[in-house]
């Protein structure tokens, strides 16, 4: 559903094979950066938004909100969004875990907003959560 | 006897408040109790210093016990007790009433995970919200809420009554996912919404649902319609869709749904 | 100082040197036994009026492992109704019927049990049995490794290279750091890679041309080959099925019809579990007296008793049919873990009701073998720990069988018409102490081929169990409570020549040996048959060849001991 | 060979190492090739491009000194002072929080227990975020499950839900499942392959049946799986998105096969239900089991998760998540797991081995760090290590130092020393045993 310019999607997050070899290579790096700063979305979901490919989107919850580049992949169905793992989609992750343990980073229900903002400096997100 | 336990400070760590029961309390004078040891993180720590107890005679011969202030961090307020009364002015953390045989405890504000946890008998009130695994056995275990009865004014979490053999449990609000999974019995009366998969796993039991609920499990059959149900202390009235279940585990429970609540439900009415 | 110990005046059984109950001193000097030592140095342990026996020997118990972690992880509700707070000199530890592994150290010596042996081990998994039982503090050690379904082995006995399994199994052994061959469920479990089972020695094992009549006696062949120390330990086809005494009594004779009789060929272990006559699970009987008697008859055979106790406990076996089976008729918790190539495993939690035909059927066969075998010597106390029960129930075990009072105090309770099937009601023999030392001590220690444990003559490890109780006083027979009491809690346990235990408390937290057997195969013959063998490994195993071994830096303790081979 | 070796052909400086056990994801491979030369690994064969990338970086983005203080206001210091401060603040802390281990050995867990247990405080692995609900449901029902030969020999059919091997352990499909040989099976024509899944990944595109289920709706699919294996009807057209046409072809595949695989990750664990869509799983698999032969194995990220879960369960009982404080192991999921005691904010020190907690926990948890001591030991510089107070430099498990480690499917590996660690650097063992050391001094 798109109202507004804004999308409510479900929001699955995951390992990406890029997300996998670059965190080994070190998570101040720009590659690692680029690899979680990023955003699957199907392209009609994009289209109906006026996202161009390449472009940023804000991705919300009532957690947080995150700034992201948004990609076009006919692999995800309609209404969902997939963001590899990583600092940035934990800021907008709930952190209850229904006394499982496990907070829920799957199957969130996210806004998605077309954005002006630039990709996020992460040692900026860090200190914010080192509380500086 | 009303003996009332203010936190000196805020607490910072876990406490373990299940020494703290009339059962334990009993026939102990001002100074006793004062002296008794709780654990705070990995310390053992006398009563009184973390708290400020105060002592008065209310003329009954129970003992009612009142914590005044924040215990978000508390574990088992009332635990294994069968008798007298505790109120807590303030949040309950977790595992309040775990274990509990009787009497009564009521707490104000919300409540954590494991409310009522196992319990057998006794009755609980929380007029905040609670959290999830309200009357389930601690993890690994089957032997879920044997007795006793359970009110939540507020929402409560996930998987409310899991395992549960009797006793009733009420939420006004809204609940989480699977509220009676894998019941064995008792009721369960949710006032609000359910969030889905209701009375998943059930072998026998009640559960009653006057909000929405999402959907009803796959493993679920619709049998009747029914003007009204009998709830724990009233009539429920409906009309309700009775749902028998968990057909894969050759469940004989009933889901009652209200029907009002959930026209997206209409379609198992072509199937009556 | 330490090491210069002298244990005076107690009371001493020591049946394998044929001391019934004399006082006397016992001098230890460096972990050893010795004739005399210089008393003005000793620390001296005034014994007089108390039982000494050597350290008591498990010949069969899972305490570490895939398969018992497996029964940890699967039992929170076990571990929360016990557990023991760290002390200043102890970790802390949970867990009724699957102990966590420095609790079941602990809980081993405080009954002066000093040698345990874990059942049944892996290959591909015994690293991790091996992490475990570093873990397990003060008692020595050692792991049995599952044999009787592994490809390899089977493929060579078909093709009639008896040689070359040989030789396959003795690198198994060198590989994995075991202590000898088990056999669990010949056949059986690798039909339960599909879903299957055998139920009959002659039957073929699924895509392999082989049956469990000839993995039994390939391996007997081997083992005799090897010289190993140990019989081959068997589990036995159809255990824990109705009428399976038959198949008890048909794996313990194929061995003697191959290969003849004047020596032990074959151990059949937890014998209670396969020892039931009668068709099914409603008409259920004991079998022991059938067992008993062929045992009685003859010279090949030992077995340990798998006593059940009624209590809750976790069942866990590399016999994955059989716990799927279980868990048919429990409908409960059911773990499966199959290892390729080698084996399969369950663990079912059960509660054997004093109440339930079934269960006190169980408790009475256990019994009844232990009472109606004649020779001790044939025989050995467990419970299969925890099938039956945990080892702590050792000492009310030991009460059954040394008072029929005992007997008759829990015959009262238990369900009526079973008891009508059991010849245990008309069983009157009692153990006396030395019976007990033999099954608890040195029974299993000559079993297992341990000529240092499970006596106290000269040169045997100073491993000593001191219990506060004064046998020239107590009847057992009478006054068995006062017996299970004491032998709950040792009033000194000696390890290695340490006072480890007193007065049930742990005082000294030491690591114990880890044992195992080097057979000594020259290397090159081993090299040209993994050479052979290294293709076809690699295609079923996902792991290299090169992996697979446990390295010796793996190992606490090490305390390997040479075994020359007849080939 | 009867004991064989890691074969270490030396020639001067140079030297290649063979079957070499993969530190990067749960398959462990353990047929990796590495080249070194002057030190340095210069060449991996065998590994996929995740492993390939540890190997070859592991000298990028490096700690290479102990530091004291947050952020920019970090300073160099010595080891031993590192582990003096670190000392005084485990001594002061009265309820601290151990978290990690799933990226270091077996030994060293077994040192964050001994430390946890000493100290009174709780300890948890990276598991609880990942495979935690894997846990808690074989806790109530049991795991069946089998090692993965069992699947190269025997798997006829092979069930990938809610996981995507082909980008998270990218060997997995030759090694170990869909084209892997074994005695009965001789490869990929031999097997059929389904996958389940929100999205139509990488590892769809190789299935012979790709099933895309609505988000979050898991649980009713296997729910209905169940019903249709045991021969039930049901009275809905299409469950989770799902056509019941579709259902009944997928449990028919299931139930003909010899021997079925299922294989799930954190699309069934982390979704909507986590712990109870594996309870399903496993209800579904237990039924099956009456009809076939059929086991399901999780697909474990880290290199030694499984580990971490087996050491905490043999020393303590549980797998994941124990509470120290009163002097033995206890445990409860929402009371005693890493999320929840930083979400209630209450732990008073968090101590962080091999994990980057502030990466992969929800914001809003470890917003509680900036209220207490953190202290990091990581050969790498990462968030977690940027927010320290402490952190002191490790070598890395299975590339600079051995250590014992666990498959996904719980087959043991003992991991081998390939380069020596840059200077001045030791094993977190080491570190880990130098704390206990002064710990114990002080608690006693």
């Amino acid at each position: 559903m798109s109202y507004g310019g804004r999308l409510k999607v479900v929001l699955i997050t995951g390992r990406s094979i890029k997300q996998g070899k670059s965190k080994d290579v070190g998570k101040f790096f720009d590659e690692y950066r680029e690899a979680i700063a990023i955003c699957e979305m199907n392209p009609m979901d994009m289209e109906a938004l006026g996202i161009p490919e390449g472009g940023y989107i804000d991705v919300s919850s009532p957690y947080g909100s995150i700034t992201v580049l948004a990609k076009p992949s006919p692999d995800i169905p309609s209404g969902v969004a997939f963001i590899p793992y990583g600092i940035l989609v934990n800021t907008i992750i709930p952190p209850d875990t229904d006394s499982t343990g496990i907070p829920r980073s799957k199957g969130l229900e996210v806004w998605i907003t077309p954005s002006a903002k630039h990709l996020p400096d992460l040692k900026f997100i860090v200190k914010l959560i080192g509380g500086v | 006897m009303r003996i009332t336990f203010k936190p000196l400070t805020p607490f910072k760590v876990p406490v373990d408040l299940s020494p703290i029961t009339p059962d334990n309390l009993e026939g102990m004078d001002i100074g006793e109790v004062k002296s008794l040891q709780i654990w705070v993180g990995s310390k053992r720590k006398r009563i009184d210093e973390i708290f400020l107890v105060e002592l008065s005679e209310d003329g009954r011969e129970e003992i009612a016990i009142v914590f005044m202030g924040d215990f978000s961090k508390a574990r088992g307020i009332g635990s294994g007790m069968s008798r007298g009364s505790i109120t807590v002015k303030g949040s309950g953390g977790l595992r309040v009433g775990e274990y509990m045989r009787g009497g009564t405890i009521v707490v104000e504000g919300d409540v954590d995970h494991w409310l009522g946890m196992a319990m057998h008998g006794g009755s609980i009130y929380v007029k905040g919200a609670a959290g999830s695994y309200v009357g389930a056995p601690p993890k690994g275990s089957s032997k879920g809420m044997r007795g006793g009865s359970i009110i939540i004014d507020g929402d409560a979490g996930e998987c409310i009554g899991a395992y549960m053999r009797d006793g009733s449990i009420e939420v006004k609000g809204n609940v989480g996912l699977f509220p009676g999974l894998r019941m064995l019995g008792g009721t369960i009366v949710v006032y609000g919404n359910c969030m889905g998969r209701a009375a998943a796993r059930m072998k026998d039991g009640r559960v009653i649902i006057l909000g929405s609920v999402g959907s009803i499990l796959p493993t679920f059959q619709i049998e009747e319609i029914r003007p009204s149900v009998r709830g724990v202390r009233e009539r429920l009235e409906g009309p309700f869709y009775v749902f028998q279940g968990d057909l894969s585990e050759d469940g004989r429970g009933r889901l009652f749904v209200s029907k009002p609540s959930n026209p997206e439900l209409a379609f198992f009415e072509k199937l009556l | 100082m330490k090491d210069v110990l002298l244990i005076r005046n107690g009371v001493v059984y020591d049946p394998m040197n044929g001391v019934e109950g004399e006082v006397m001193d016992i001098a230890i000097k460096d972990g050893v036994i010795v004739e005399a030592i210089d008393e003005r140095k000793a620390k001296v342990i005034d014994a007089s009026g108390m039982l000494v026996m050597p350290g008591g020997v498990d010949i069969h118990s899972h305490i570490a492992g895939s398969k018992s972690n497996i029964g940890r992880l699967l039992r929170p509700e076990d571990h929360r109704r016990s557990y023991e707070p760290k002390t200043a000199l102890t970790c802390s530890g949970v867990g009724h019927s699957v102990p966590s592994t420095k609790t079941t150290g602990y809980r081993y010596a405080r009954m002066g049990y000093t040698t345990v042996f874990e059942a049944a081990s892996p290959p591909l998994k015994q690293k991790h049995t091996w992490e475990e039982l570093n873990d397990i503090p003060i008692i020595d050690k050692a792991a049995l490794t599952v044999m009787g379904n592994n490809w390899f082995i089977m493929d060579f006995i078909s093709q009639g290279r008896i040689e070359d399994a040989a030789i396959y199994a003795a690198w198994l052994l060198k590989a994995t750091k075991g202590y000898g061959i088990k056999i669990v469920n010949p056949g059986g479990v690798e039909a339960w890679g599909w879903g299957g089972n055998v139920y009959d020695l002659d039957e073929l094992v699924p895509y392999f041309s082989i049956t469990p009549r000839e993995i039994v006696e390939g391996l007997c062949k081997i083992n005799s080959m090897l010289n190993l120390p140990h019989t081959i330990h068997v589990h036995v086809n159809r255990l824990g099925m109705p009428n399976n005494c038959w198949t008890t009594l048909r794996t313990a004779h194929t061995v003697r019809k191959a290969f003849g009789g004047g020596k032990l060929l074959i151990h059949i272990t937890h014998c209670q579990f396969s020892g039931y006559a009668g068709s099914t699970w409603t008409t259920l009987r004991s079998g022991a007296e059938y067992i008993a008697k062929y045992v009685n008859s003859v010279d090949h055979v030992s077995l340990d008793m798998g006593q059940v106790v009624f209590t809750d406990t976790t069942t866990m076996t590399g016999d994955g049919p059989l716990e799927f089976r279980l868990f048919q008729s429990l409908a409960g918790k059911w773990a499966n873990a199959d290892v390729e190539v080698e084996t399969g495993a369950g663990v079912v939690p059960i509660r054997y009701s004093r109440r339930s035909y079934v269960g006190t059927i169980q408790w009475a066969v256990g019994l009844e073998l232990a009472l109606l075998v004649n020779d001790p010597w044939k025989i050995v106390l467990t419970t299969d720990h925890p099938n039956g029960g945990p080892f702590t129930a050792y000492p009310r075990v030991i009460s059954w069988l040394m008072s029929s009072k005992a007997r008759s105090k829990v015959m009262e309770r238990v369900n009526r018409r079973a008891l009508k099937y059991t010849a245990l009601p008309s069983i009157d023999r009692e153990y006396t102490f030395t019976d007990i030392a033999i099954v608890t001590r040195a029974s299993p220690a000559r079993l297992l081929g341990l000529k240092r444990k499970g006596h106290l003559g000269v040169g045997a490890d100073a491993d000593i169990a001191i219990y506060d109780l004064d046998p020239r006083k107590v009847d057992p027979s009478v006054d068995y409570r006062r017996v299970r009491r004491a032998l709950r809690r040792a009033a000194y346990t000696i390890k290695g020549g340490r006072i480890v235990i007193v007065k049930g408390e742990v005082v000294e937290d030491i690591p114990g040996r880890s044992i195992w057997v080097d057979v000594d195969i020259p290397e090159d013959e081993i090299e040209e048959l993994l050479r052979e063998v290294k293709p076809r490994f690699e295609e079923f195993y996902t792991v290299k060849l090169r992996n697979y071994p446990v390295p010796e830096d793996m190992i606490l303790n090490p305390s390997p001991i040479k075994i020359n081979p007849s080939i | 060979m009867i004991i064989p070796s890691i074969v270490v052909e030396e020639k001067a400086a140079e030297y290649t190492m063979e079957d070499v056990i993969c530190p990067f994801c749960g398959c462990c491979c353990d047929d990796i090739i590495v080249s070194v030369k002057d030190g340095r690994i210069i060449d991996v064969k065998n590994a996929c491009i995740l492993g390939a990338s540890k190997f070859l970086h592991i000298d990028d983005g490096r700690l290479l000194k102990p530091k004291i203080g947050r952020f920019e206001s970090a300073r160099e210091v010595s080891l031993s002072e590192a582990i003096e401060t670190v000392v005084g603040l485990l001594k002061d802390s009265c309820y601290p929080l151990l978290y990690g281990w799933a990226c270091t050995s077996c030994e060293a867990i077994l040192l964050g227990l001994d430390l946890a247990e000493i100290l009174g405080g709780a300890i948890d692995n990276t598991s609880i975020v990942c495979h935690g609900p894997t846990i808690l449901a074989g806790q109530d029902l049991g795991l069946i499950t089998a090692t993965l030969g069992q699947v190269k020999n025997r798997a006829d059919l092979i069930v990938f839900w809610g996981c995507n091997p082909l980008e998270a352990h990218p060997r997995h499909i030759a090694r170990y499942s869909v084209s892997s040989r074994g005695r009965f099976i001789s490869g990929r024509r031999d097997r059929k392959v389904v996958v389940v899944d929100v999205r139509r990944t990488n590892t769809a595109r190789i299935a012979d049946l790709f099933i895309e289920v609505k988000p979050g709706y898991d649980y009713e699919v296997l729910s209905a799986l169940k019903m249709l294996v045991k021969d039930l009807d049901l009275e809905v057209d299409e469950v989770g998105g799902i056509p019941v046409s579709k259902l009944e072809e997928l449990a028919d595949m299931m139930v003909e096969a010899k021997f079925g695989a299922l294989f799930f990750g954190t699309g069934l664990t982390m979704s909507r239900g986590r712990d109870k869509n594996i309870e399903a799983a496993i209800e579904l698999v237990r039924y099956l089991n009456f009809k076939t032969k059929f086991v399901l194995i999780p697909m474990r990220g880290h290199f030694n998760v499984t580990g971490a879960n087996e050491a905490f369960t043999w020393r303590t009982g549980y797998p994941v998540s124990i509470d120290f404080s009163q002097g033995y192991p206890r445990y409860l999921p929402g009371e005693t797991t890493a999320v929840d005691i930083l979400r209630r904010g209450e732990c008073d020190l968090f101590f962080v081995v091999a994990s980057d907690p502030v990466s992969h926990m929800p914001r809003r948890a470890v917003e509680h760090l900036s209220n207490i001591p953190v202290i990091t030991l990581d050969p790498k510089l990462t968030p977690t290590v940027y927010l320290s107070d402490i952190a002191i430099p490790v070598a890395y498990t299975g590339i600079e130092v051995d250590g014992s480690v666990y498959r996904m499917d719980t087959v043991p590996l003992r991991m081998r020393k390939i380069v020596d660690p840059p200077p001045g650097i030791l094993p977190d063992t080491e570190i880990l045993r130098m704390i206990l050391e002064k710990v114990r001094g002080e608690y006693s």
